[in-house]
């Protein structure tokens, strides 16, 4: 596992609040599995300690560029927001675990689902899918049609649902108010959000194969400090940590 | 021998780093970054009898140049640890201080007893200060009787050397050391976290879902150092000092106010390789200061007057 | 009536926001930067019977996102400001908090007699907690049947409201809080300053000259949150809070912890208008969270539940 | 008194350590004393909080423009010497008294003495006495050639002896060596330095008129903290304030 010290090619604001970060350096040649995070540094010098966990949301081998979204939020992310071109970021990574890419599921589909600020890594994931010629389907929720971002481009990957939950776009409502005939069409299920919405996921999506993306706060990022515990009944330890065991776990392998 | 080396109680270290407890799990995660060898010596989270599933999450906060914990003591209990954890460390070859924490005198004597025996295990760590758990020893880190009774039982069954972990919530931390060393402790491990909090103003709500946790970091670090300062002048016992250190500038200073040996906690989360960063820079600031040797450096601040110097 | 009004015995306040104790000299200098009559009230800084000229310099040493102090209680004696001092405060109309010190009961009890019959005088606060002069009270401070034993003799000769403030540093906040109050304090301010230390690296000598001196800023924010949050479950009295506040946003966090009212210290030194800046902040959060009046902030951490949570 | 946020025109390393940076905006109207000083920020968001006192070295009116120079040493400073052009510095002032112009001493000559990062404030005093058609002569101390910094500069308004610690540059040792004459000359002193330096030279100058220029840890920086106390025998109150009564004091009025 390695620090690496990436350049920022471009930091623009994309929707209220959302920020599209563009980063590069020799240490992208490693982020290649969607579901992965970087543990993010926002300041040097700076009186906040703790990295911020982004998840990658999509990679261009190519030029060695990884991109982050993330909503300007607390004080951490404000500050990142106020990087620019040029300055550098101090990031580890890729930690934990992705998707399960479902080799064996070539011929069956897959339904992405992202709740807010879940939705960015499910771009880098979707790419993945549909080059493995697996059918996308992408449910994506947002607060309303200002926070909302990257539709476009999910289009390129197959049919996008959006959400809204003051109906300013698309279906007014949850996310799970769009996962209708889930159960019938027998989808594989990969849906990242808050808690609650993957609750709410799982439970519509009974007897189905899914994975889920979990979200805790963290300390190390990379299994040391056990900040980031989730109860299991599938494990003997009876927990996993989200940064290192997770953050993705297999439908029904977490007590959420 | 290296100008880095430091000798305490069971613990020959090649230079005087060592993670603090609870900040590097038992080392595996952190040998997927570095090789441990490189390091003094490695403090082990804390071990109680039975495995622990510790409090509710989110169990950590960020506060001003510092952090809120209330991980709760989680760990898989003493017979795993000795079974998987301990000896995954061998090759490394390092000093192991074993973290021990309980509810009661009977869980930490028991602990102790099996853990010390582990021809692994360089020397314990009493944690008689986490402010985390109701029954997490901080009723005898607060309470100078208990601490030094508790003290005493626990040497009389250990195969090893005995730190005892001092919490520096309390009115005067010299009596506390004070009382422990006369109770036979080997050496004194301080300072553990302080009790902090930390709400949401918008809602009013604690974030740490245990309410109140413990408060790392640079931050503490000016309270560490006096304490250090204060009880080094007024005990004979070794100190391994903790609290805030970040940098190898850091680890001279701690040095300077009485400590023989440095642990750094939360700095890992900043940065994973502190520790050997520290290790690579320490011989260029000795450079700097000409100091040939580290061990010059523990109590420097008071050295340099002919009396003890009480700090109030 | 305003919404940001608050209301403490002595202290009818426009809105919540004091400067702390030494932290804004008698006003004066500050009132060459904005016009003081913005402010819920001044706190002065300490008084003490005779002048005294305080600790050798250097006085000050920054620490991360911190500072430590050790004036030592210099102030030209209760005298001289009740002459020069408080007469020049009396164009702003803003309720005058007067901070007391002193080495001995007797001097506590003469400098209260003298301050509190000024008729500009709102409020008294009992500053048993300086850590920085051997005889600076905080013997009273970390004692509590000492503590307890002054504040009553204070509040038979004060013609005004008595406010302790206590010290962090002791063992069990609650219990000193508990004791001052059944002694007959009408409120509280807290936290007065950890105690810290700075050392040079390079000498291995403390930055200041009275090499330990008070800890400050939003490095010990948590710790006085987690205090404010014990203490106001416990007892009944109104709470000044202090410790680390800079923003609008910590004088709510503080206020849902359980103050009623807010002073700043260190803050002042980073930004002059810090204290305005905050009070016309203040409305803009209040609405951002559909809260009418500041005064129903209080104690929201702890209201949210139905009994009274004891946080560890 | 004011706060202002000004903006960096430029922010380079001119010697060893030693940076020269130049501000501007309209609160540098107010900046026309020499020997005032500038309590400077050195970070947002930063866990640095206390402001930094650095004297005002220059100032071009038209321009609106402030130099100071400082030495980059502790971590504050070094903080500092990373700002780029275009950023913005927050400052207090400007603060403290000043140096007395000695309008009644036209026929007099002035001497300047200043050792190594005390040197900055006597450029803007030297310009200012010159105008006023003083002779004005400059003692500068630094440590080695390395650290010396505007030498050529300060010889645009008087004689310019330079003295090294190490005899690199100029005279070998410490500005007191270079202090011949001066009670015959009968200058008036102008001072700024370490206090043994400050001793040192009101030792040197007995029976003259002079003006020194102290440094000590300051909190506030406008005289309300009492963090910066200096003892003196001829006020009332036994001490005066650094940062609001000073930094200029007369010589014999502080003990040092
Ligand atoms: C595996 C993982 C992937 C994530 N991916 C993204 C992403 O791609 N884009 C995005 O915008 N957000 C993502 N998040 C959430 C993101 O980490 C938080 O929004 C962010 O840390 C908040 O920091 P702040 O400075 O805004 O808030 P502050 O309140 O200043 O944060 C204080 C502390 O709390 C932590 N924290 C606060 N909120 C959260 C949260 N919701 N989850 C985890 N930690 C939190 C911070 O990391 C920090 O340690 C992800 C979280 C996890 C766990
Ligand atoms: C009136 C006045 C004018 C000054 N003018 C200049 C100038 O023009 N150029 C210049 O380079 N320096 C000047 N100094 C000294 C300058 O303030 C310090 O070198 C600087 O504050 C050190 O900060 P740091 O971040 O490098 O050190 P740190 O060690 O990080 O500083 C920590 C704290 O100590 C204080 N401190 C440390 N050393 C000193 C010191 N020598 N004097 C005062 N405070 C100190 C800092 O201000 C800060 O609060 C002046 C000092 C005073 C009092
Ligand atoms: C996440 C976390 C977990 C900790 N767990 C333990 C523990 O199990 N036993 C213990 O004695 N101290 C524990 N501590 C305290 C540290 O060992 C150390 O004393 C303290 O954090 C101060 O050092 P620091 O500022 O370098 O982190 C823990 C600290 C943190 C931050
Ligand atoms: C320079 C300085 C001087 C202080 N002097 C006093 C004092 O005279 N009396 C007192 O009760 N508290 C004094 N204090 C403590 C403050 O009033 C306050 O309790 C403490 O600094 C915590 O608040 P803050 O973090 O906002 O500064 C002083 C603090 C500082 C920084
Ligand atoms: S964040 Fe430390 S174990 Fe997951
Ligand atoms: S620095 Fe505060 S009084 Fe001078």
């Amino acid at each position: 596992m390695k620090k690496h010290l990436l350049n920022i090619t471009s930091n623009i604001e994309i929707a209220r609040n959302i920020f599209e970060m563009k980063l590069t350096g020799p240490g992208v040649g490693s982020m290649t599995t969607p579901g992965q995070f970087l543990h993010v540094s926002v300041g040097n010098q700076s009186s906040k300690l703790l990295r911020r966990p982004l998840s990658i949301c999509d990679v261009d081998q190519e030029r060695k560029e990884v991109t982050l979204l993330y909503r300007a939020q607390g004080e951490g992310t404000k500050q990142l927001s106020h990087k620019s071109a040029e300055e550098v970021v101090d990031v580890l990574g890729p930690l934990g675990n992705g998707f399960e890419l479902a080799e064996n599921d070539h011929n069956r589909k897959a339904l992405l689902i992202g709740g807010g600020i879940g939705v960015p890594p499910l771009y880098y994931l979707g790419k993945h899918l549909k080059k493995k010629g697996i059918e996308v389907t992408f449910i994506l929720g947002y607060q309303s049609i200002e926070d909302s971002f990257y539709i476009e481009k999910f289009k390129d990957f197959g049919e996008t649902i959006v959400t809204t939950v003051d109906g300013s776009l698309g279906i007014k409502g949850f996310v799970t108010d769009a996962m209708k005939n889930v159960v019938e069409d027998e989808p594989v299920i990969y849906s990242v959000g808050p808690a609650i919405m993957l609750k709410a996921v799982e439970e519509r999506a009974i007897g189905l194969r899914g994975y889920l993306s979990l979200e805790e706060r963290m300390g190390c990022g990379i299994g040391a400090c056990f900040a980031c515990v989730c109860p299991t009944e599938t494990r003997e330890s009876g927990y996993v940590k989200i940064c290192s065991d997770g953050p993705v776990f297999k439908m029904g392998e977490v007590v959420l | 021998m290296s100008r880095l080396h430091v000798s305490l109680p069971g613990l020959n270290m090649k230079n005087p780093i060592l993670p603090a407890s609870g900040c590097f799990g038992f080392g595996k995660e952190y040998a997927k970054w570095y090789d441990l060898s490189v390091l003094g010596g490695i403090t082990i989270k804390a071990a109680t009898l039975e495995g622990r599933f510790g409090n509710p999450t989110p169990r950590v906060a960020e506060t001003e140049s510092g952090m809120l914990n209330a991980i709760g003591l989680q760990n898989p209990g003493v017979m795993k640890i000795l079974e998987n954890e301990i000896p995954a460390l061998e090759p490394f070859n390092i000093p192991i201080l074993a973290n021990i924490a309980g509810s009661t005198e009977e869980e930490y004597i028991e602990v102790t007893r099996q853990i010390s025996s582990s021809p692994q295990v360089s020397a314990v760590e009493l944690n008689i200060s986490c402010p985390n758990v109701k029954e997490g020893g901080i009723q005898f880190g607060t309470h100078y009787e208990s601490a030094a009774d508790l003290t005493r039982k626990v040497k009389a069954v250990s195969e090893k050397p005995v730190y005892v972990k001092l919490s520096p919530n309390v009115s005067n931390i010299v009596e506390m050391a004070q009382a422990v060393e006369e109770a036979g402790a080997d050496g004194l491990s301080m300072i553990n976290t302080l009790v902090g909090m930390k709400l949401d103003w918008r809602t009013g709500n604690p974030i740490l879902a245990n309410k109140t946790g413990g408060l790392s970091g640079p931050a503490i670090k000016p309270v560490a150092i006096r304490m250090i300062y204060e009880v080094s002048q007024k005990v004979s016992l070794p100190i391994i000092g903790m609290g805030g250190v970040s940098t190898a500038e850091d680890v001279l200073e701690m040095m300077s106010a009485g400590a023989s040996a440095v642990a750094v906690g939360t700095a890992n989360f900043v940065n994973p390789y502190v520790c050997p960063e520290i290790i690579e820079q320490l011989p260029k600031l000795l450079d700097e200061i000409g100091v040939e040797n580290i061990s010059e450096m523990t109590g420097r601040s008071t050295k340099q007057w002919k009396t003890p110097l009480s700090s109030r």
